[in-house]
């Protein structure tokens, strides 16, 4: 150690100093290439590598099996090497030949060039020639002569070339011809190994067994922190989006999704099996392969799944876990933490298809997005639109039935038991409890909450006007009424029972939800009020969504006196609490007092009597606790709902949504579902008067239902990202939506398959066909099609606009005779009906233009007998099958089809043509014969008929269905229409 | 550097003798002679800024703590990644989030992102710091008063910088922050919107103080931070600031010599 | 400490230096191992792992979608390939013609491109026989993807003088 | 135990608790006048610039954070990456805090024997450039380069969602180097707290060597001989600075209220902020009469206030207790001083009026923006 003159410090102790410090930063700045290096995504390209080889050579393995087994090939094999053996002994050392050809094409090149050149020549000759004769620049004889010259010499020497070329191609000729046998072999060989060919080019590009040292060290070198800077091996992967964007709010940016770069096998149907991230995407015919609906090239990942698309690890992807066991995995795993500054985290897998809902907003169901249609059927439903607004719902009828008459339906003690609990009698209403939940469940409130019924009864059934119930005829029969709600198709709707609670409830079983289900009307009704009401639904309740079934007065007599029989013992047995005048005066003074100061509001209160306060703080409640909202209920015709919009909930920022004292995951979708689950219990903890309490019922939802209208309420957001992507607004497309949302209103997919979906009411006739027609399982899946009500599928092309028009108005035409169930009579309005018709037209492609003339249906005397006789039991025998008027046909009921007597008013001329020349195109499946073969229809008619000309054929069969005609037929079509711009509440704003 | 033969020139010594070598390094190699030290700080531009002797404590870590020394050092780690970070980023409201990103995204090393924000924040400590090292030691005290005023400014402009930089990621940390400060400018005496006297700078009914006319569009280019903030933040952060922080600094320096060295008692 | 602190010193005596050499060198070096390590960063730092330009690969549709004998200019513009269809072949060729990276002209009725910038014609097959260009047209790597597309990477180049035109993947047999 | 420490803390570290404390400790700490200093000995406080003070002072610093990192709250606020620069700015404060009076003492003792300073006794000697001060920078430069990319390595700048101009995050805070400003927000109209006090401060600090016009001290570390000069300065920068930026950092939680170092940072803490101005005070509470129309007359006892602060306040200091200030440093430097000195006094003077008194304003005329 020295210290040294003018110095303070031992430079020693500074070297040393100075030595560690060096050494610990150039430490630290290896750590600073390692942990950059360091990145995950590169483990799982280099293991998606190996995972590669491995699916390449699996392939290969089969590919070289199937072509060890392909004898074809074996054979070629050896016939190659025969023909290459051939070749070695005929066709090479041919030395002379090859010196021939050699020859020839030296010479050949020589001649090209002096071509070449000479033809430059002649063009720059002929240049100046031009020019001078144009712009007199020189002289033209001279530049004439010269070009000519050129020009002789040129062709002279084109013809030498191509003497030479001939003669050049007589010798390769016969080079060619000797190796032909061979190349075509090969080329055969190639085509049949094409396939095996391909993997091996893949292992040998991607498998290091495969390489020599070199490459192996090189594959290894290229991955090298700095040296892969160059080529590496592994690389982020992205798909930039032109359509698509990031929203900067200001501005709109192309999005960027990188997902790719560690879900590698996404596309890739190989990797099915796999764990993630490689993964192959489980709906591939819907989403990112190329011919997709979504490819991904186009639509990327984020923008349906949610996360930030930019990432390249886990964390920042801001993946979130489904359930709290996938969290704690993950935490483990990748050391997950909930990432609160991304707005749009991952949607958890189970609710994906919230990223529908973006772009599909206008459709009635969205296809293919279950857990969403449920969602929304369940919102439909449980009428969560009455007290929340919601775009897609605007317009819709109140879920509820009406109140105003209350009294003719209802007793008090009813109405009391059944407000403070309707689950109990009930299990599967869609009415929600209001009390005995989180925040009003302590004795006090309990004994508030009683009292508070006692005043909404009283000023429901104060308020009740006067309805007189139509007289019943006096005998009924139970039996009978049971028969009807079987055949009928009640069930389309309704329920005989509340389902198992142990199955997940799904899309079709909703749609028999859409009415209430039928137990316990003994003890809620009298059956005289059911009589009534099924006589005529809208007597009662003017915007009931309940159709009116065309019952004769017995056939109603006899179902209601069913109905009632079903009765709820231990409802009937529950007590109802008496009046407490304190609790009564507390919760009239607790809303006199917000209407005037205390003092006079005391004063007020003393002069009240006991019925007064009811009914006063009766309206009071309702007008608190929106019961409106969902029933119509006098004195609140004007009311708005009290809920919040739900239209943009799914972009509500999270620090919105108040957590109080609930342990959930703060998440948006754990909020909703926690607002779901148990809808007051934000409350927890928190002290509030009565009139601060949040106020949503709880509808008793199971985890299922729960799920999917978390998907669907996650799925209500504004997004500017798509707008590009967004199905156009056509006047198309608008039409399909409105009549899509009618048909979702009417619950029609209950009985009739729409767009491929519904006909649910099936399963009951089932269950009707073997209960009362005593048909075993069999037969009663072979009645089932001709006893069900008919798939609309191609419906705007077949049904004459007009007829169908007054159909659906006024359906008591039996285009089915024998059909049971009954198609009902609703009340759509004008603008419901177009809407319908536009619908089923559109659908079929069948509202544009051209607009073609009809069809001439005129007929020929010869014609007309022709027609008849092909329509006889001689030829097709149309009648065998089909009714006729009243004449109904032979066979069993399983083949009968529709009456030919309407089909001059019902089927469009042109669809008649089509759908006799080939039924099964139109309807795959269906009963019709096939008469003329599409395989083999020049000789598929009958060949006695016009000349056996099959296209004359149908068309006087066709224009002979015109002739027919409907007067033995009991009924007409009758045309008595509400204009849209009735009375009818809310229908024909729905239908502009 | 062998010690067993004294006669024989090492490669390292044969190289000190070559004209290149001795056109570039004025001293020479091994700086092994007390001239030789006196010569390396003469000759040396980046050396030149200290005198060749110094009294003991000024030497002592102990009574400088190297404070001043360091934010130099640390603005210069600003600039050099500061200008590396302009290779991908750019400043407009679509890609500059984006681009940001992608520092820690894909693009390899974005690790400079880092370095930047936390010198950024280390410049602003070591700043204070060196300033209370220089009350604490009364450096401030004649003549050296001016220096001490050069010191103040080039504080407030390392805070400025470090504000104007805080905007450039465009992240909701960066617009409130930007947004709080400036609402701060709007309530400037006369020529804030918001300030007392807002209304004096009238002319009949015509007020020249307004919305698009007063301090904080002045900051902002607009009448919120967006897309004109954002490119003004950037320009202040990269050029012009720093142009006028080199001014100061070099005055700085220059008046530490000129002041008589590093303070010490007289 | 000091080994002679009333030595006067004269300004040419050599430092003694012995006893530090060790960790002298063992600092300069790690430090010297430092700055190399920013060097390195700062190369690095300038190669990014993505590129935001268009893909240099592209999928050009079934080999029947071209006429035989004829030059496609269906992805010119877009990619900067013609794609020209021969009895038995298919094959990519870059739009740069190799004087001095100018875009020629396809001109069918003489059946041959036509440099505008300095006259360098090609024949269909891309081999130059006219005016300055030095060697032939680049073809570009082409071959099949899973669903039978033709997929053409511009990464990857041909030259016909490096006689890589045999190359299997130069071009496809059709 | 530790859940009663914890609440024990969160009470105390509420401002108008541990800003008083820290107020009526500071003079004794930092005494600004012989009789204090001599005080100051005598309960031994001058023990704290030891080396047992120092290891005392850090440890128990070091201690704290170590209790404190167990909680979850308080491990996320001190752990949030823009918070990280400030716990390492209270270590290094308290530190330099700590080195800089240790010297000042040591050499107060040594001057106090006649020995001078220990620089004068240093200064005799000189010692070249190079190699020593030059090494010592380059090793300065190295492990300033690895603590920047250990940093850099640990902890990852900040990134949070993209700018919405329409959702402002709660609390949405400025830079923390500012947010002292911020606090002062809390106090003041935004024209004082984030225009005039700026300022003010700016102006101040550039001030100083014209104030200070004590010839002692100069070039090595001394307190006594500029007792007064470090107190006051020790007081603007350690706790109208540095401590009110930690509150604002790691005690501000949503909607700014205060959340203690261990509290949940819940959004919907509530706390009661009903303030009322001057002029509401003085004529409806105290006189029981409505506000005068006239501005001027309503606000008159705001202004009067405050013109007796800035006029009868000097006044009386300089007959009283800066007598001997006035008589050093003349009426010129003396205005000044008492201006700037009175102007950073406001700051803890409204902050009590506030707490004690809920005085939102002393002048308020929000017509024309004007707001004391």
């Amino acid at each position: 150690m020295s210290k040294e003159p003018e110095s303070h410090y031992s430079i020693d102790k500074l070297h040393f100093i100075f030595a560690l410090a060096a050494l610990a930063l150039l430490v630290i700045v290896g750590g600073v290439f390692m942990k950059d290096y360091d990145r995950k995504w590169k483990d799982y390209q280099k293991k998606f590598r190996t995972y590669e080889i491995e699916v390449a050579r699996t392939t290969y393995d089969a590919e070289l099996n199937e072509l060890n087994d392909d004898a074809a090939y074996q054979e070629l094999l050896t016939e190659i090497e025969k023909a290459e053996k051939d070749y070695e002994a005929n066709c090479l050392g041919n030395d002379a030949l090859e010196q021939e050809i050699e020859d020839l094409e030296t010479q050949k090149i020589l001649k090209e060039q002096d071509l070449k050149y000479t033809n430059a020549e002649r063009d720059a000759a002929k240049f100046r020639y031009e020019n001078a004769v144009g712009h007199h620049v020189g002289d033209p004889k001279a530049t004439k002569g010269e070009y000519k010259s050129f020009a002789d010499r040129a062709k002279t020497l084109k013809r030498e070339v191509e003497d030479l070329k001939v003669a050049l191609a007589a010798k390769t000729e016969i080079k060619a011809k000797c190796g032909k046998q061979l190349t075509e072999l090969e080329r055969k060989k190639r085509r049949i190994t094409s396939e095996r060919d391909i993997v091996e080019r893949k292992l040998d590009a991607i498998d290091p067994n495969q390489m020599d040292f070199t490459n192996r060290v090189a594959q290894m070198v290229r991955d090298l922190p700095i040296l892969d800077l160059s080529t590496p091996t592994t690389e982020v992967k992205q798909i930039v989006l032109k359509d698509i964007t990031d929203d900067r709010i200001i501005r709109q940016v192309p999005k960027v999704d990188r997902c790719i770069t560690c879900h590698l096998g996404i596309d890739n149907p190989a990797y099915k099996d796999f764990p993630q991230p490689y993964k192959t995407h489980p709906n591939l015919d819907q989403y990112v392969s190329n011919d997709s609906a979504h490819p991904m090239e186009q639509y990327g990942c984020t923008v349906c799944h949610g996360g930030r698309g930019r990432a390249t690890s886990f964390q920042t992807a801001v993946h979130t876990p489904q359930n709290e066991e996938q969290k704690q995995d993950w935490k483990k795993k990748y050391n997950w933490k909930a990432d609160h500054h991304w707005e749009e985290p991952m949607y958890p897998l189970q609710y994906t298809e919230a990223g529908c809902f973006k772009c599909h907003s206008g459709e009635y169901p969205i296809k293919g997005a279950e857990t969403l249609n449920l969602g929304l059927q369940i919102i439909e439903r449980a009428g969560c639109y009455a007290c929340h607004e919601l775009e897609r719902y605007k317009d819709w009828p109140k879920p509820g039935p009406d109140l105003t008459h209350i009294a003719s339906k209802l007793s008090k003690e009813f109405a009391y038991k059944w407000i403070e609990d309707p689950h109990f009698f009930r299990k599967d209403t869609w009415m929600p409890a209001y009390y005995n939940l989180a925040n009003n469940s302590d004795l006090m409130s309990m004994a508030r909450g009683q009292q508070e019924i006692h005043a909404m009864v009283n000023y429901l059934f104060a308020e009740s006007q006067d309805f007189n119930l139509s007289k019943m005829p006096r005998k009924a029969n139970a039996e009978n009424g049971a028969e009807l709600v079987a055949s009928l198709g009640c069930y389309a709707c309704h329920q005989s029972k509340p389902l198992d609670g142990d199955h997940d409830v799904t899309n079709d079983d909703l749609r028999r939800q859409h009415g209430p289900t039928l137990t316990g009307l003994g003890t809620k009704t009298s059956k005289e009020w059911v009589y009534d009401w099924l006589k005529d639904p809208n007597r009662y309740h003017p915007e009931t969504r309940m159709p009116n079934m065309r019952l004769s007065d017995q056939e109603a007599a006899d179902i209601a006196e069913h109905l009632t029989q079903d009765t709820h013992k231990t409802f009937v047995m529950k007590s109802i609490p008496g009046f407490d005048e304190d609790i009564i005066n507390d919760i009239t003074m607790e809303f006199l007092g917000k209407q005037m100061p205390k003092t006079s509001a005391e004063k007020k209160l003393a002069t009240m009597d006991l019925d007064q306060k009811l009914k006063y703080s009766g309206e009071k409640l309702i007008g608190r606790y929106g019961c409106y909202s969902c029933h119509n209920i006098k004195g609140f015709d004007n009311a708005k709902p009290i809920g919040i919009a739900l239209d943009e909930e799914g972009s509500k920022a999270l620090h919105k949504l108040d957590f109080g004292y609930v342990h959930v995951d703060h998440t948006k979708h754990g909020w909703f579902d926690q607002k779901l689950k148990a809808p007051r219990s934000f409350d927890n903890h928190k002290v509030k008067a009565p009139g601060e309490k949040l106020l949503m019922p709880n509808f008793r939802l199971s985890a299922h239902e729960r799920e999917a209208v978390v998907t669907s309420i996650l799925g209500f957001v504004t997004d500017v990202t798509v707008k590009n992507k967004i199905k156009p607004r056509t006047p198309e497309n608008l039409q399909l939506e409105k009549g899509q949302e009618i048909i979702a209103q009417m619950n029609c997919r209950s009985c009739h398959k729409i767009e491929g979906e519904g006909a649910t009411v099936q399963d009951t006739i089932v269950d009707w066909l073997k209960a009362y027609q005593g048909k075993t399982d069999s037969e009663a899946e072979k009645f089932l099609t001709s006893f069900s009500p008919p798939d609309l599928h191609g419906a705007g092309k077949k049904i004459d606009i007009e007829w169908l028009f007054n159909f659906l108005h006024s359906p008591d035409v039996e285009v089915r005779p024998w059909l049971e169930a009954r198609m009902p009579t609703y009340k759509f309005n004008v603008g419901h009906l177009n809407t319908l018709v536009q619908y089923f037209n559109t659908l079929d492609g069948e509202d544009k233009f051209p607009v073609n003339p009809k069809p001439d249906v005129s007929l020929t005397d010869h014609e007309y007998k022709q027609a008849e006789k092909l329509f006889s039991l001689e030829y097709l025998g149309c009648n065998l099958c089909h009714i006729v008027g009243n004449e109904t046909p032979t066979g069993t009921q399983d083949t009968w089809a529709p009456d030919l007597t309407l089909a001059k008013t019902r089927l469009k001329p042109e669809w008649i043509i089509e759908w006799i020349k080939d039924p099964q195109a139109l309807v795959p499946g269906t009963n019709m014969p096939t008469f003329f073969d599409p395989s083999d229809y020049e000789n598929s008619g009958a060949p006695d008929i016009l000349d056996g000309d099959e296209d004359e054929q149908i068309r006087v069969l066709r224009n002979y269905l015109m002739t027919l005609t409907p007067d033995k037929r009991k009924t007409k079509v009758k045309v008595e229409i509400p204009a849209s711009d009735t009375n009818e509440a809310g229908a024909s704003e729905a239908t502009p | 550097m062998s010690n067993h033969d004294p006669n024989k020139e090492t490669l390292f010594q044969k190289m000190q003798k070559t004209q290149v070598f001795r056109a570039i390094f004025r001293t020479g190699g091994a700086i092994d002679t007390h001239k030789k030290r006196v010569l390396v700080t003469l000759n040396n531009v980046f050396l030149h800024l200290h005198p060749v002797r110094l009294p003991k404590h000024a030497v002592k870590v102990k009574y400088t703590w190297c404070m001043g020394g360091l934010s130099f050092f640390v603005f210069l780690v600003l600039t050099i990644t500061g200008i590396l970070l302009m290779f991908y980023y750019r400043p407009t409201v679509e890609y500059a989030y984006g681009d940001v990103t992608d520092l820690s995204e894909q693009v390899p090393l974005g690790i400079m992102r880092e370095i930047h924000r936390w010198a950024a924040h280390l410049m602003v400590i070591t700043v204070w710091l060196h300033m209370f090292r220089v009350f604490m030691t009364g450096s401030y005290k004649p003549p050296r008063e001016f220096n001490w005023i050069v010191g103040v400014i080039l504080l407030i402009l390392t805070m400025l910088m470090s504000f104007t930089g805080y905007l450039l990621p465009w992240d909701q940390l960066a617009i409130w922050a930007i947004t709080v400060g400036a609402n701060m400018a709007a309530a400037t005496p006369v020529i804030g919107t918001a300030g007392p006297g807002a209304s004096l700078l009238a002319i009949g009914d015509v007020n020249f103080v307004h919305g698009t006319a007063d301090a904080k569009f002045a900051m902002l280019g607009g009448r919120f931070v967006g897309e004109a903030a954002l490119i003004r933040f950037y320009v202040l952060h990269c050029i012009g600031l720093p142009f006028v922080m080199m001014l100061f600094m070099i005055v700085h320096f220059w008046r530490v010599r000129k002041d008589g060295g590093i303070s010490g008692p007289t | 400490m000091s080994s002679n602190p009333n030595n006067q010193t004269t300004l040419d005596q050599p430092v003694e230096r012995r006893s530090f050499i060790k960790w002298a060198t063992i600092g300069w070096a790690a430090f010297i191992g430092v700055v190399g390590g920013y060097a390195s960063i700062l190369i690095r730092y300038l190669f990014p792992n993505v590129l935001f330009e268009p893909k240099q690969s592209f999928r050009a549709g079934k080999p029947d979608e071209y006429v035989i004998g004829e030059v496609s200019e269906r992805f010119k513009d877009l990619h900067g390939v013609w794609i020209v269809r021969e009895t038995d072949k298919i094959y990519a060729l870059a739009t740069v013609c190799t004087h001095l990276g100018c875009t020629p002209t396809w001109m069918p009725g003489e059946a041959k491109f036509k440099c505008p910038c300095h006259g360098s014609g090609f024949y269909k097959n891309g081999i130059n026989f006219e005016g300055p260009a030095p060697r032939p047209l680049e073809r570009y790597l082409i071959g099949f993807n899973d669903s039978g597309e033709i997929v053409i990477d511009k990464t990857k180049k041909f030259q016909y003088e490096k006689g890589e035109w045999d190359d299997p993947q130069s071009f496809i047999a059709a | 135990m530790i859940e009663s420490i914890k609440l024990f803390i969160n009470q105390i570290t509420a401002p108008q608790i541990s800003f008083t404390a820290i107020i009526l400790l500071f003079f004794f700490i930092f005494p600004p006048s012989e009789g204090l200093y001599k005080f100051h000995k005598k309960i031994g406080l001058h023990k704290l610039w030891t080396n047992a003070g120092g290891k005392f002072m850090m440890g128990a610093l070091f201690l704290f954070f170590c209790f404190g990192i167990m909680d979850e709250n308080f491990r996320l606020i001190v752990t949030k990456a823009d918070n990280v620069p400030i716990v390492g700015l209270l270590f290094l404060v308290v530190f330099f805090l700590w080195f800089a009076l240790k010297q000042g003492y040591d050499n107060d003792k040594r001057i106090e024997e006649g020995k001078g300073p220990i620089e004068a006794e240093d200064a005799k000697e000189k010692v070249l450039v190079w190699p020593d001060l030059v090494y010592i920078e380059l090793i300065a430069i190295v492990g300033c380069s690895i603590l920047l990319l250990v940093w850099a390595m640990g902890l990852a700048a900040p990134l949070e969602a993209p700018a919405n101009p329409t959702v402002s995050p709660n609390p949405s805070k400025a830079p923390w180097y500012f947010l002292g400003l911020q606090e002062m927000l809390v106090y003041f109209d935004p024209w004082i707290a984030g225009v005039l006090f700026p300022a003010i401060i700016k102006l101040g600090f550039m001030a100083i060597p014209f104030i200070d016009n004590n010839p002692k001290g100069a070039g090595y570390y001394t307190f006594n001989e500029r007792k007064m000069a470090i107190s006051i300065f020790l007081f603007l920068w350690l706790v109208l600075w540095i401590f009110l930026i930690s509150t604002g950092t790691f005690l501000r939680g949503p909607n700014w209220n205060f959340f203690g170092p261990f509290e949940y940072w819940d959004t919907h803490k509530l706390e009661a902020l009903t303030n009322i101005n001057l002029s509401e005070l003085v004529y409806m509470i105290w006189l029981g009469q409505a506000l005068p129309d006239n501005i001027l007359i309503r606000e008159m006892w705001g202004f009067l206030l405050i013109g007796a602060y800035f006029v009868i306040t000097p006044a009386l200091l300089t007959v009283t207790i800066f007598k001997k200030v006035f008589q050093r440093l003349g009426p010129v430097r003396y205005s000044v001083f008492i201006v700037l000195l009175l102007l950073a006094c406001s700051l803890p003077i409204k902050m009590y009026l506030r707490w004690a008194f809920n005085i939102k304003y002393l002048v308020a005329i929000p017509e024309f923006f004007f707001n004391i």
